[in-house]
This record gives structure tokens, C-alpha cells and sequence, in this order.
């Protein structure tokens, strides 16, 4: 019990939280939760991108995007790590994955239908993803936060590639810029509703504000996300696929119309374009896989038994 | 054509071509680490192919960008070595691919370092310490799947007697690179090195090595199998569907 | 764009990429038969594709050829069902498929024959026997299956389920279906005839009808599975890669 | 002994022999031999054009090609039916291909590299089995006589149609030019080698001729071949690459290089570009279906019954 009163302190002095110091058993839980989520997230997420690497129009392109595709997959590795030091393991948080027990972002469930998708991706998705990420820079707990900031260094690099990726569309052949206003369209309000349901309809919110794991409100992430996008759109003389929007000058802020969040909440359920497929195909290289880890484990248990017979 | 544009697309060709199969391991490898590794591998084999390509494209001095030579020529043109097309199967298939071409491509950089070409005696510079890390990689892994389980033992084997008869191409010495002592190396000159090294790893691995076998041959001359005008088609699709775009 | 032309385009590729998919099995069918069997359905297929593109070419009036049509749009501009893009799997998801559209497309066809437009009604005409041929050999082989063996019964059943999602796309009403009323055929008005062949089949080759469940749509729009996309670049490749030539 | 009598009076009088007459051991081995060895080669034959099929580059060709694998099917069905009459099944003769105990025509080892590889194939490949095969429509052995008439019907079919391709290729772009040029060069060696080894070197050869199976040496219907040919390529405006051609005005004959024949021996032993992978297709096919043979043998089995049940 001083140990709760500790981490109590901890938290109330937006102090950070370590693997050793002792927490409530919910703190533990939703942090488990989010963070497995987020790593199922980065390596189901490689699989829309990795869908264009072989088809990448330039070869310049193709390298920006293997390295992208890569670094989600190393994004995966810190956050399951960062899980780890919760006291779960990789491969039980991968079984509950491919048994459907967590989920991952459902954005990754739609499909990438041309190359604009991947700037679209990067633009939109990552954006998101970034002003989802970038408080929780600050959460409460240490191994997470600091997953984090390597994180979101890195998005920040792959919005900026996708933005560039839509510009050169943008510029280019007629054929070009309407293949990007197309992803755009396309991706627009699937990316809106990354920052989850309204914040009337959404659970959980409060204790994860309390325990310093959430620090902003869906609505307002996504207000942030609003702000920060449409001038980027104009940019690249794009027209967002809104009708209601509207800038206010005197706020600096857009409104927007309401995301048709029953699709969000299909696509949750596993009604969407791609969830068997991207569940398939992740299954499939972990079944496929099975027998290499089995190998190295076999190996490295006979490596080990070597260095003790010469020991002994 | 040039000698020297000839020479440099067979390199170039090569490192394009292994790139293209390796990326079609990332989000498919058998776990996170691999992906990461793979993706590495991959990576430096895309870097050597642009240098190489970009230079080719120079010295044949028609204005050919590394794009140009890697989407916009037709199947024939390829100069790569059969073995870098052929599909990649499965995961010790691909690994024994990586040995057979990373330890070829060790020696063959290890080598052209000392080029009297600065172009390509600075490309392989760099990408000597990279080949170096994919012969690593793979040799570690022909450890871990020839000596770890039953079915890593067989499915070993059979990558490496699969791959087998793809890599005496790798060792043909022809007039071309003849012409240009000093500067290309003639793979013919470290064929017993690259023996050599391979058997060391193969039989490290409790492997055998594959018995000499019918050798295939003809990449060097345009000549493919049939996998490589999938392989492009897949490659080149978006690019040729957008001709005079820029990316 | 004319809406006889789009609707042209939606039965034309339809028929186009299904031919596409069915070929994939010639040299590769279980049996010579099969092979004779799965050739003479593709070219039906790929006969009525050629029909409708050549006439969507003409409805449209730019000079556009049935080539011109296949082989340079892009992806986003195919208006066929996701379900005839869907990768072929076994036979038994082959055939499954087959089942489904076959029996769709014979009640269009012959829905089809009595339309205002000429040229369509003249395709539907020779199509429907085409198709009704299909839809016997699609159910021999349902009933072979359903009711052979217990592994031949398991994939059956997989094959019936895994397409079932893809169906639903197919009886889709629009407005650009009821604007051309007396031409076109609102497939909506057959959806429950289909359903009920659908059912007599599975029924009496001892599966099991699959229970509704999320259903896909969006090929009529353009918006396609990404399966398309790699089909396409095999499907486009040569042709793309010598732009203006005659073959 | 009657039985044999009559039989070579037959052979003698340029007659037919039908399944149910007698006939020598050896004619009926012989024949099996050559018969399957002929269907095998329909069949794996098809694997070098379907290579072509997704990718032909009009639909058009692409219907012609469907069409002309599906023949090849086909005569390997009457083919196979053919063999049957001599007492053997075609399982067990698919189940020799399988294992490599019988072979198919050597030609099949070559790649398909480029689209004009399939005008060629047409052009030379049935060509040559044409050649090879005009001869057997009068065959001492009813049933294969009668399959081979009609099978040169198509085949001489497709010969023009893959004339037909070459022609418009050289008609074309200078690309499309060099693709017909590139797939002779490729394609002319190897076609002069499907009439066999040269007569000094051919076995089984005598026999077969006196018992009216075959009728006219390899070399001979290698130079029809060469005479047919040669004016076709300069019609194509194409250079047969043989240094050695040389027409002579009085005879109407080209005298020729002698063809690589250790190259033939290579490929016959195994040791061709294409002969493992064309053989492992095979089998796989065939392996990938035996699940769909065995339901449709269990359910003709089931049909029976019923029907048996009903009758009683």
C-alpha cells in the first residue's frame, strides 16, 4: 500500500511510472491493452504499404518506402518490448492478435488501391497517428513514453515523405493529380476516425486521463488533426471531401462534418474491406514461420549444451 | 553498346533484381527480427542497384536515368544471373540464396575496390561492408536451420540443393570482361574462394554440400527463366501505366 | 460519360477478368477434361468481354478498341465485381465461384435478350447459352464435390463460404440501372430467383448455404480488392511496354 | 501364328491394323512408346504457351492462344485414348511421365521469354511436328492414324496463326521487329533437333519402318522441314541464324549446318533450361487434383449405388 501511495504521488507530480514500481492492477491492464494494440497496429500496418514495394514507381521511391515498411516493423519490436516489461510476453500478445482477442488500428483494414494510396497513407495516417502519439510522449509510464519518442520521430519523417509523395502527383500528369485527389477522397474520413468515437460515445477515457496514459479527448485530437491537414490540402490543391467545411477566422479552427461512424464501428467489428485478409495474410506468416523459430530455439538449446559440456 | 555500361548493368542488374525478391519478405518473414533484417538486406541491395544503374546510365551517355534502365527495358535487357530471379520459396530457399549470392558478391566487391573505374571502385567500397553483413546473416541462419530441428535440416538441404545449379553463372569469364582488366573483375579468378567458403558454411551446418549438377547459364546474355517477366511486369507496372510521369 | 457505356463496361469487365482468372487454370487442372472444360469456358468468357468492350468502344465514340479498353485503363477505371477478381484458390473455390457467377450472369443474360438495345441483346442472346453450360458444369462439379469425399466436402464447403461475401455486389440496384430502363437489367429484380438456384444446388450437394455476413461492394465504383492491381499488371504488361504498336 | 500371318499381310498390303487383331510384342510396345511419348508432349507443351495466356498483348491473340492450348489438351485426350487401345491406361502412363520413365518432345525444355517465343513455337515448333506427323496419318495402327489426321488438321492451324503473329511482329515497331528475330534465333536450333539425331545415329529406327509406323528417316523430314521453312523466314523478312544455308538452284534444296546434337543429348538426359520445372508443374497439377479425383470417383460410386438401390 505505500507502493500505491507512491504511484499515486508519481502521478499526481506527472512523474513517470517504471517496470519495478508498483501499480494498480487496471493501470497495468489498460496500459498492456494499449500498447499491444499499438504494436499490432505497426506490424499489420506494414502490410497496405508493403502491398506497393514491388509495384513503386521509381527506385528512389521504393527504397523510402522499404525503410518505411521497416521501420514499423523495429516500431513493432520497442512497443512489444515496452509490453514486455509489464510482465506479458511477445508471443502471447501475437496469439491474441491472430485469435482476434486484441485488435489493431482499423485504418489498416481498408485497402491501398494505387500508388497515391502510399502518400496518402503516410499524409493522413501517419499524421494522425502523430497527434495521436505525440502526448503520449509524456505518459505516465516510462517504457512507453520513451517507445514513444523514437516513434513519433520517425512518423513525423514518414508524414513528410507521404506529403512529398502527393505533392510530385500533384505537379504532374493530369492522370497523377487525379489518382492523389482520388486517395484523398478515399482516405479522408477513415483517417478522422482514427481518433476513435466522439467523445460522448467513448469508453475508458476517464480513468486513462486520471492514470496520465490519455492527456487529450478524442474530439480534440481530432480537431488538432482538422486544423493541421486542410491547409496542407490546399497546398497541394487538393479539395478535402467535406462539404461542411468551413474555416473560422476568428478561432484559426475548421468545423467539419461528423465521420459516419457506423462504418467505424463495422470495421471495428470486423465488417471492413480487409480485415481477413490482413488477419490471413498475418496468420499465415506466423504459421509459415513456425518452423524457423522452432529451429533457432532447437539451435540455440544445442549451442547452449555445448558451451556447458566444454565447461564441465 | 559499351563494355563498360555492359559490365555495369550485369552488377547493377543483379543487385535489382535480388532486391526485388527480398523485399517480398517484408510483412512475411517468419518473425519481427527478420523483417527488420530482411528489409536491411533489401535496402542495400536497392542502394547498389541505383548507384549502379545511375552510372551505367552516365557512361552509356544517352541521357538514361537509373528509372529508365530499371522500368522501361524489356526483359531481354536484363543482364542479372538467373539465380537472382528465380522465386524466393521458402524461407531456407531464400537463405540459401543469400548465401550463394552474398558470398559471390563479397568477393566480387572485395575485389573491384581496387578498380582503376573511381565510380565503381567507390560503389564497391560501400558495399563491401554491406555484402559483408548478408554473408553474415546467412550464415547464420544455414547454422540455425541445419542444425536445428529435423524439418529446418531438410528444408535446408533442399534450398541449398535448389539453388545449387543457378550459381556456376556467377563464375563465367567471358571476352567482355577480359577487355576490361583493371577495371571489371573476372568472377572466374575467386570461383575456388567462393568454393571454398561456402563449403565451410554448409558443412558447419551439417548440410551436404549439393553434388555438381546440369548448370544453368544465359542471364548474362539476356537469356532468363520464365520467372523474370512476371518479376517485371510486376516492377514495372505503375511506371510504364504513367509514361513521361515524374515520381 | 454516357451511361450506356458505363453499363457496357460493367458487364464487359466482368467477363474480362473472370476470363482472366479462369485461364489460369489451363496446364493446371486437375484432369485433361477439366483443362478442355476450363478452356471453353474462359473463351466464352473472354468472347463476351470482347463483344461488350468493342461496343462499349463504340457507345463511347472516342475511337477507343476493345484493346484500348483492357489493356490501358487503370485500375480504378475496371468496373467489374470483386468477386470475379478474387484470386482462384483450389478448384473448389474456383468452381464455387463459377457457380455464383455463372447463374448470375445466366439470368441477366437472358433477361438481357429482350433489351431495347440491339447489340446488347444480340451478346445476351449467344451469351446465355454460353453460360447455361457453365452453370451445369459449375453444379456437376458442386455436387461432385459436396457429396465425393469428406476432404472433397470440407473444401467445398470453403470454397462456397469463402466467395459468399463477394455476392451481394452482384444484385446491386442503381441509378444508373434504372435510368436505362428497357436497356439495361436491374439485377436487383433476380436476386431472389439466383438465391433459390443457388440453394436447390448446394442444397442437394450436401453443404451447407453460407450464412449472410458482411458483404463487400464497390467494383461497380472502381473500388476494387488490391488483388486486382497485381492481375492488371500481368494482364497490361506486354502491351504497356510497347505503347501504339499492332499485335 | 494365323494371327501374325495376317498381320504382316496387312502391314504389307499398306493396310490397317485395328486393336483387336493380332500384332507383335514388339509392334505393341513400340507403339505404346511412341503414342504416349506423343501425348506426353501435347501436354507439357501446353505449360511454355499458357506461360503466355494473362499476358498476351491483345485479346484477340489471347483468345487464340486459349484456344490453341485447349486443342493441345485435347489431342493429348485422343491421344491417350489412342495408347488405351493397345491395353495400357492413362493413369499409368501419366504415372510414367511423372516418374521420368517415359519422355515428351525436348522442344518443351526451351523457356517462353518473350511474346514472339509464342509465334515461333507456332511458326517452327508445329512446323516441324507437322512434318513429323503427316506421315503417321497413314500409320500401320488404325486408332493412331486416325487421331493424327486430325490433330495436323490443328495443327497446321496453329501453324499459321503462329506464322500470323511473326508476320505482324515484323510488320511492326523495330521492337517488335527485334522480339521475332531474338525468339528464331532462339527457336531455329532447337526445332531442327525435333526430327531426332541424325539417321547414322538413330535407333529403333529400321523396325519402325518396316512394320509402317514410321516412314521416312529423321534427315529426310529435317530437310523438308528446312525447304518449307527457310522461304516462310524470308517472307517475315527474318534471318535463319545458320551461317551454312545455302539454296541449290538445280535440286530446290537448302543444304544446312548440322544442328549441336550433344545440346539434344543434354536435354533429352534432363539437362535442359526448362525440364525440371516443366516436370514438376506437371506434378503438382496433377498432385494438386488427385483430392478432386478421388471425389468425383467417390461420387460416380455413390450414383451407382443409388442407382442400383432404386433398381432393386
Amino acid at each position: 500500500l505505500a507502493g500505491m501511495d507512491s504511484f499515486q504521488a508519481t502521478i499526481d507530480a506527472d512523474g513517470r511510472i517504471e517496470p519495478r514500481d508498483a501499480m494498480p492492477e487496471g493501470y497495468r491492464k489498460t496500459l498492456i491493452r494499449q500498447i499491444a494494440q499499438h504494436a499490432h497496429s505497426e506490424i499489420i500496418g506494414m502490410q497496405p504499404e508493403a502491398n506497393w514495394i514491388s509495384r513503386a514507381p521509381s527506385l528512389r521511391r521504393k527504397a523510402i518506402l522499404m525503410a518505411k515498411v521497416q521501420d514499423e516493423a523495429g516500431h513493432g519490436l520497442y512497443l512489444y518490448a515496452a509490453a514486455e516489461t509489464l510482465g506479458v510476453d511477445r508471443a502471447d500478445l501475437l496469439d491474441r492478435l491472430h485469435s482476434g482477442k486484441q485488435k489493431y488500428s482499423s485504418i489498416f483494414n481498408y485497402p491501398t488501391l494505387t500508388w497515391a494510396d502510399i502518400g496518402a497513407i503516410g499524409w493522413l495516417v501517419d499524421g494522425a497517428a502523430i497527434v495521436n502519439q505525440v502526448p503520449l510522449c509524456r505518459c505516465s509510464y516510462g517504457p512507453y513514453a520513451r517507445a514513444m519518442v523514437r516513434v513519433c520521430k520517425e512518423e513525423s519523417f514518414h508524414q513528410r515523405q507521404g506529403f512529398e509523395i502527393l505533392y510530385t502527383l500533384c505537379n504532374g500528369t493530369p492522370g497523377q493529380k487525379a489518382m492523389a485527389q482520388d486517395a484523398l477522397d478515399r482516405w479522408w474520413w477513415p483517417s478522422l476516425m482514427m481518433f476513435g468515437p466522439p467523445d460522448a460515445a467513448s469508453t475508458h477515457s476517464e480513468q486513462s486521463m486520471a492514470w496520465g496514459i490519455k492527456r487529450h479527448s478524442n474530439d480534440e485530437l481530432r480537431q488538432r488533426f482538422v486544423d493541421m491537414t486542410v491547409p496542407q490540402a490546399d497546398v497541394l490543391g487538393l479539395r478535402v471531401p467535406d462539404d461542411g467545411l468551413l474555416y473560422d477566422e476568428e478561432t484559426g479552427r475548421y468545423s467539419f462534418s461528423e465521420p459516419d461512424y457506423e462504418e467505424l464501428y463495422q470495421v471495428v467489428k470486423g465488417n471492413g474491406p480487409c480485415n481477413q485478409q490482413r488477419l490471413a495474410n498475418r496468420v499465415k506468416a506466423h504459421e509459415d514461420g513456425a518452423w524457423v523459430r522452432e529451429a533457432a530455439a532447437a539451435y540455440a538449446e544445442k549451442q547452449e549444451l555445448k558451451k556447458e559440456e566444454s565447461a564441465a | 553498346m559499351s563494355d563498360l555500361f555492359e559490365y555495369t548493368l550485369r552488377l547493377g542488374d543483379d543487385a535489382l533484381i535480388a532486391a526485388q525478391r527480398t523485399a517480398e519478405w517484408i510483412a512475411a518473414a517468419p518473425q519481427l527480427e527478420e523483417d527488420v533484417a530482411l528489409g536491411n538486406i533489401g535496402l542495400d541491395q536497392l542502394g547498389q542497384a541505383r548507384s549502379l544503374l545511375q552510372y551505367a546510365g552516365q557512361v552509356e551517355g544517352v541521357g538514361r536515368s537509373e528509372d529508365d534502365l530499371a522500368y522501361f527495358r524489356n526483359e531481354r535487357d536484363f543482364r542479372n544471373l538467373q539465380l537472382c530471379e528465380l522465386p524466393s520459396g521458402d524461407f531456407a530457399h531464400t537463405i540459401a540464396r543469400l548465401l550463394y549470392f552474398a558470398t559471390y558478391q563479397h568477393l566480387l566487391y572485395e575485389e573491384l575496390r581496387m578498380s582503376s573505374d573511381e565510380t565503381l571502385a567507390g560503389v564497391a567500397g560501400k558495399a563491401v561492408k554491406e555484402v559483408a553483413y548478408h554473408v553474415d546473416h546467412a550464415t547464420q541462419w544455414v547454422l540455425r536451420l541445419g542444425d536445428g530441428t529435423e524439418e529446418s535440416h531438410r528444408r535446408m538441404q533442399s534450398g541449398l540443393d535448389a539453388m545449387w545449379p543457378y550459381t556456376a553463372e556467377m563464375f563465367a569469364s567471358d571476352d567482355l570482361v577480359r577487355r576490361l582488366a583493371g577495371i571489371a573483375v573476372d568472377p572466374s579468378t575467386f570461383a575456388d574462394e567462393w568454393s571454398r567458403r561456402i563449403t565451410q558454411v554448409i558443412d558447419e551446418s551439417t548440410c551436404s554440400r549439393p553434388e555438381s549438377s546440369y548448370q544453368h547459364d544465359g542471364g548474362r546474355d539476356g537469356r532468363h527463366t520464365e520467372h523474370l517477366g512476371y518479376l517485371l511486369a510486376e516492377l514495372q507496372h505503375v511506371a510504364r501505366s504513367h509514361p513521361g510521369a515524374t515520381w
